[in-house]
């Protein structure tokens, strides 16, 4: 989690140098969801995201360096500098692809599950996007397959009250988003998003029922984007913001609450937690750096990767 | 050796790849009736069970998507349309995601997806039902298309595609699966980057693919009765396009005539015209001219709908008109179709 | 109803003649849904449609001779044999267009509703649509606006138990369909749709619902189709059927048991039926005369239509 | 006579036809927020209320079909999409419907509906939010194209479309939101069939439209500079498009390249590459020359990114390779456009 607020931060602080020419879709403030999320996954679990994919690229094991790298346009970066911010990627630990087209990865996923069910792999596939993505025909469609072919799937509906500027209540007279798919057989459940340890452990439960085969699961959690749509700016000022909602919302900054639960509940020790932090800032400097030093790809790599080379027969 | 139909060669290259790869499966509406795709997956289901060959719900946009999913955590999913009109409803997933995931991921990630869809003419089916758009992929880069046109072809691009690490749109014109064809046995896998000479001539180039090229060969035959040697080659893949032969034919007569099953406007043929314009130029000795459907959507009524469709009789009075010679009272046979819908 | 089924037997008669040169499909065997549904329709309420559209057609007020025109592919047909038996139309009876593609007039059914309340015409749109058009994204887009913005629209679900040959539950989980956009937050409701005064009496209850501005209605309707698909067949022996099927959905065809309850229930007179029949059998003759006379398009009408004049500044 | 920017241009032509047709709505994702669509939409919602300008849930496949049926029952829908990436999701109410309702029913019915589309290069956004696909819809008969560069042509444009009875896609090029011309004043509407001569020349035809036509104007510069005299045409409409104005300019220069801000295959650039192979063959003296985006997927980072894209330098080599020149050394402006993402 703390890895996530620091990369972003520090995303922040390059922005201006112009030396990550592309959107950066953060996710300040939302990080519980993708930590609690991806910690509960196994790391041969697949996942499937959207634009906004720095926080599971970090929370589900991929390479900082080649987070930064991508960011940086850099052939080092985990995409080869193609992607850029919105398409993060990292087979080896799990995370499928990030797409920009909202929804368009939720069939994708149930596919994976379909896949991993026709090879008992074993594997749990997760769906992860916003409460956009809920407005789109292919959720119902992916919903409704997964629900009669009972497929390893947990769809993860990060509700952060808005797409772009539009409320969830703009565009559903249902706002318990979790409730959408009901008509179609999968009883959805809402979460607090803002509290890691809760979303860790539902998550968790609706892993475990996936994997033994009892179908689909959707869990809703609820959280507030820290900063604008797209971009650095903290646009609370903005008319299409409820003013004071994010105090309305919660009341501590999700990172700020696990680091108080942990000592609290849990015993940590203050200096374990600074200790943590220490690293995690060695850690983003590392990849910075890495990004940093790291070469452009070689003109000829435009045409490059348009196809998969055919093995030889 | 043996002779098949198109459906069912399809149907043995299916069953021939489901028998050696068990991460070969089909899905789409269909599949598994009892009319089974033109036949081409007529007892499949009895054959691989119902886990590898299966019907699907009418969701187009997300069953690709689900296919592209499949094919993601290692399986071959083969999605069938028994009507590329429907290809409209998974334009996303196909152009935004499937041509996409193997660039976009810098070469990590890539869909072994096999997409078949139907195209073409066919019996009053009218607008909504009868459409060619193979020109959208390819003009999206990172799809393999073809239009296999002979049953070996059907077959062997059936196996190049399963084959494939990437997707690959087949589109089958509803006119061919009836026809009757040699194919080699045990089927062969051929390789894309294909456009077959169908047959050899000297003043006139026709290219012409699938159905058309079916068409353009009648065509030819009657040409060659007026002393007009046509030489026939059909682009079989699209994408990739094996250039080479097209421009060879065209710098070899110097006129070329581009026949194409959908509408000409930005479609294939317009492309093929283009490149003949780019890089055969200077070999040219008339206009190129290009026909396809009317640039109109399709009608049902009889006498329109056969206006509609390009033909051997059309074909050969577009070559005559390019060679500068008279079209009247052409006698060559305006199409020689038993099929009747409705499918 | 009468009218559906004598003008659907004549269509057979004709068809080995290979006059009518495009796929039918008829709706023999569900006469009752569209005939209940359209006559508590206002003449001014809108319709669209499916494939199957002869029965609506007719239902609606289309005009005899224009269809049977149509079908033959004549100019004088309803659509001037352009759209052939999949796409009748009748505009002047609020018949607005049917379409071949499965559930694609159901949004547009919806933005008719949508500019009936912005243009307080007082009108309610109908989507008349069959179980297979329910597993399409946009109906749940559909629904999902329509409830947002509490359109008048009435969502017709003819449930005949099929898509071409795929079963509800090849489809569907919950395979009670008008359950489906509950969580949408519309209720669906099921009826018989053999019982042609049930139909009608439950559509209109929907319809006076959809106009009051209480927002859209979802009504499935059971049936049972009597031919194949598409074309001529009985096709009762495929193995897509379940065995006595039809048996044991209903005990009586539609008409049959419509014209049984008339005598019974409403008093008609034998009589009166018969001579119902008679006028029917008349205006079916007249108009497949009219369609055998009328004359082809003309040559040049192949390019016709495709732009609407732009009228002049 | 005013000056205003492209986007302001298309609000103004909004407000102008709002204030008079209250059957002319706006919809789309974003139409009501402070960002308001590059301005372009500013403030209507507080002018005319949100009735009749609203924003949608993200559902495109069933808002195009929504805004279809509103057009059928007498309203007129503007259909807004930030990214022309999102078209995709709407291609069969688009293609399948709105395209084929007036032809499908003999004439009888009409889809008087406007939807607005941006297209083009932006910055750093990569596969999926920076295409411009202009070419699937030029295929497809029924739905009438345009690409308006010049403020006083989206503005014109924007008022014909609204007056027209038909689906019409205007495409808005991301980059020229900002640009400043004169505008008429009141607005006044453009008819359909447009083809601009954006500058005069003997020596090459380049066509180009909208963002491209901007770039060629660069390179035409340049071009001058080195003695060579370039026209530029601008095809502002595609459907229907104004072949003569195009074929005419072949006609006098005899050497034909074409730009388009797509790929090529099967691409704008084809169509016109054909059409100029079809009808003015006989004038061309040299090959013609085509350039698009990279036949690749948009990469984002910035190198490969500037490779992916043609600006007024490549344009003008292509130009000198057409005329037999080297191009080494060019100093044309590469890009000279501040603009910097998101949208
Ligand atoms: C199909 C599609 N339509 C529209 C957009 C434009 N768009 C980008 S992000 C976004 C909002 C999505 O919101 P949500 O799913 O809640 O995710 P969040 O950004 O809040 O994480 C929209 C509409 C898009 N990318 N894809
Ligand atoms: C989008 C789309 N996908 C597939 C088809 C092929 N198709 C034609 S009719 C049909 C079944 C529709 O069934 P249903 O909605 O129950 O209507 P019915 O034919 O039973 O009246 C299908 C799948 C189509 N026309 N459109
Ligand atoms: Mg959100
Ligand atoms: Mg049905």
């Amino acid at each position: 989690m703390l890895t996530i607020r620091v990369s972003e931060e520090r995303v922040i602080a390059i922005y201006p140098s112009d030396k990550i020419q592309s959107p950066v879709h953060l996710s300040i403030g939302q990080e519980a969801v993708a930590a609690g999320v991806c910690r509960a996954m196994r790391p041969t679990d697949h996942l499937h995201g959207t634009y906004r994919s720095h926080a599971i690229y970090i929370a589900k094991g991929g390479d900082l360096k080649g987070m930064f790298a991508e960011l940086y346009g850099k052939d080092a970066g985990c995409a080869r500098g193609k992607g850029g911010s919105m398409h993060l990627v990292a087979p080896e630990a799990g995370l499928i692809g990030c797409s920009a087209i909202v929804a368009s990865t939720i069939p994708v996923a149930t596919g994976d599950a379909l896949a991993s069910r026709m090879r008992k792999d074993g594997r749990v596939a997760v769906a992860f996007f916003g409460d956009g993505a809920i407005d789109e025909g292919v959720f119902f469609e992916s919903v409704n397959f997964a629900v009669l072919k009972a497929l390893p799937i947990v769809y993860v509906l990060e509700n952060n009250r808005y797409a772009i500027h539009s409320r969830v209540s703009d565009r559903h007279k249902q706002t318990r988003l979790c409730r959408l798919a009901e008509g179609l057989g999968l009883k959805g459940r809402r979460y607090n998003g803002d509290d890691a340890i809760a979303v860790y452990r539902t998550m968790s439960a609706g892993l475990e029922k996936a994997r033994r085969g009892a179908g689909p699961v959707l869990l809703e959690y609820m959280t507030y984007r820290g900063r604008a749509h797209v971009g650095l700016e903290r646009d609370f000022q903005e008319a299409y913001r409820y003013p004071k909602e994010e105090a309305l919302t919660r009341k501590n900054d999700p990172i700020k609450a696990l680091a108080a639960d942990l000592v609290k509940r849990w015993g940590a020790k203050r200096k374990a937690l600074a200790k943590i932090a220490d690293d995690v800032a060695a850690e983003v400097d590392a990849a910075v750096s890495f990004a940093e030093g790291a070469a452009f790809p070689a003109p000829e790599r435009l045409y490059a990767d348009v196809f998969k080379e055919v093995p030889p027969a | 050796m043996k002779t098949l139909k198109y459906g069912e060669a399809i149907r043995e290259a299916l069953i021939y790849a489901m028998e050696r790869d068990p991460s070969v499966f089909i899905m789409g509406i269909g599949v598994d009736d009892h009319k089974a795709v033109f036949g081409s997956t007529k007892n499949l289901v009895e054959m691989f069970g119902k886990d590898r060959v299966f019907d699907t719900p009418i969701s187009e946009g997300a069953m690709t998507g689900i296919a592209v999913g499949a094919a993601l955590n290692g399986m071959k999913p083969i999605h069938v349309h028994i009507r590329a009109d429907f290809l409209y409803l998974a334009m996303d997933q196909l152009c935004n995601i499937a041509a996409k995931w193997h660039y976009m991921f810098g070469g990590k990630m890539s869909v072994p997806l096999v997409i078949r869809a139907a195209i073409g003419r066919s019996w009053g089916q009218g607008a909504q039902h009868s459409q060619s758009i193979q020109s959208f992929f390819m003009h999206v880069p990172g799809l393999k298309v073809a239009m296999p046109t002979t049953p070996a072809e059907a077959q062997g691009l059936m196996l190049a595609a399963i084959a494939d690490p990437n997707p690959v749109i087949l589109f089958e014109h509803r006119l061919l699966y009836d026809l009757s064809g040699h194919v080699p046995d045990p089927p062969a896998a051929i390789a894309f980057r294909l456009a077959a000479v169908r047959r050899e001539g000297k003043d006139v180039t026709i290219v012409a693919n699938a159905y058309m090229a079916v068409e353009s060969l009648k065509a030819a035959e009657f040409l060659e009765s007026r002393g007009i040697s046509a030489e026939v080659i059909d682009p079989v893949t699209l994408v990739p396009l094996d250039e080479e032969t097209i421009l060879a034919s065209v710098r070899k007569t110097g006129r070329l005539l581009v026949v194409d099953s959908g509408w000409t406007s930005c479609g294939v043929s317009a492309e093929i015209a283009a490149l003949a314009a780019e890089k055969a130029w200077a070999a040219l000795r008339r206009p190129i001219r290009r026909i396809g459907t009317a640039p109109v959507t399709c009608p049902v009524s009889k006498p329109l709908e056969t206006a509609f469709y390009p033909n051997a009789r059309t074909i050969a009075a577009e070559a005559l008109a390019l060679l500068g010679l008279s079209s009247a009272n052409l006698e060559v046979p305006a199409l020689t179709t038993t099929f009747k819908g409705p499918f």
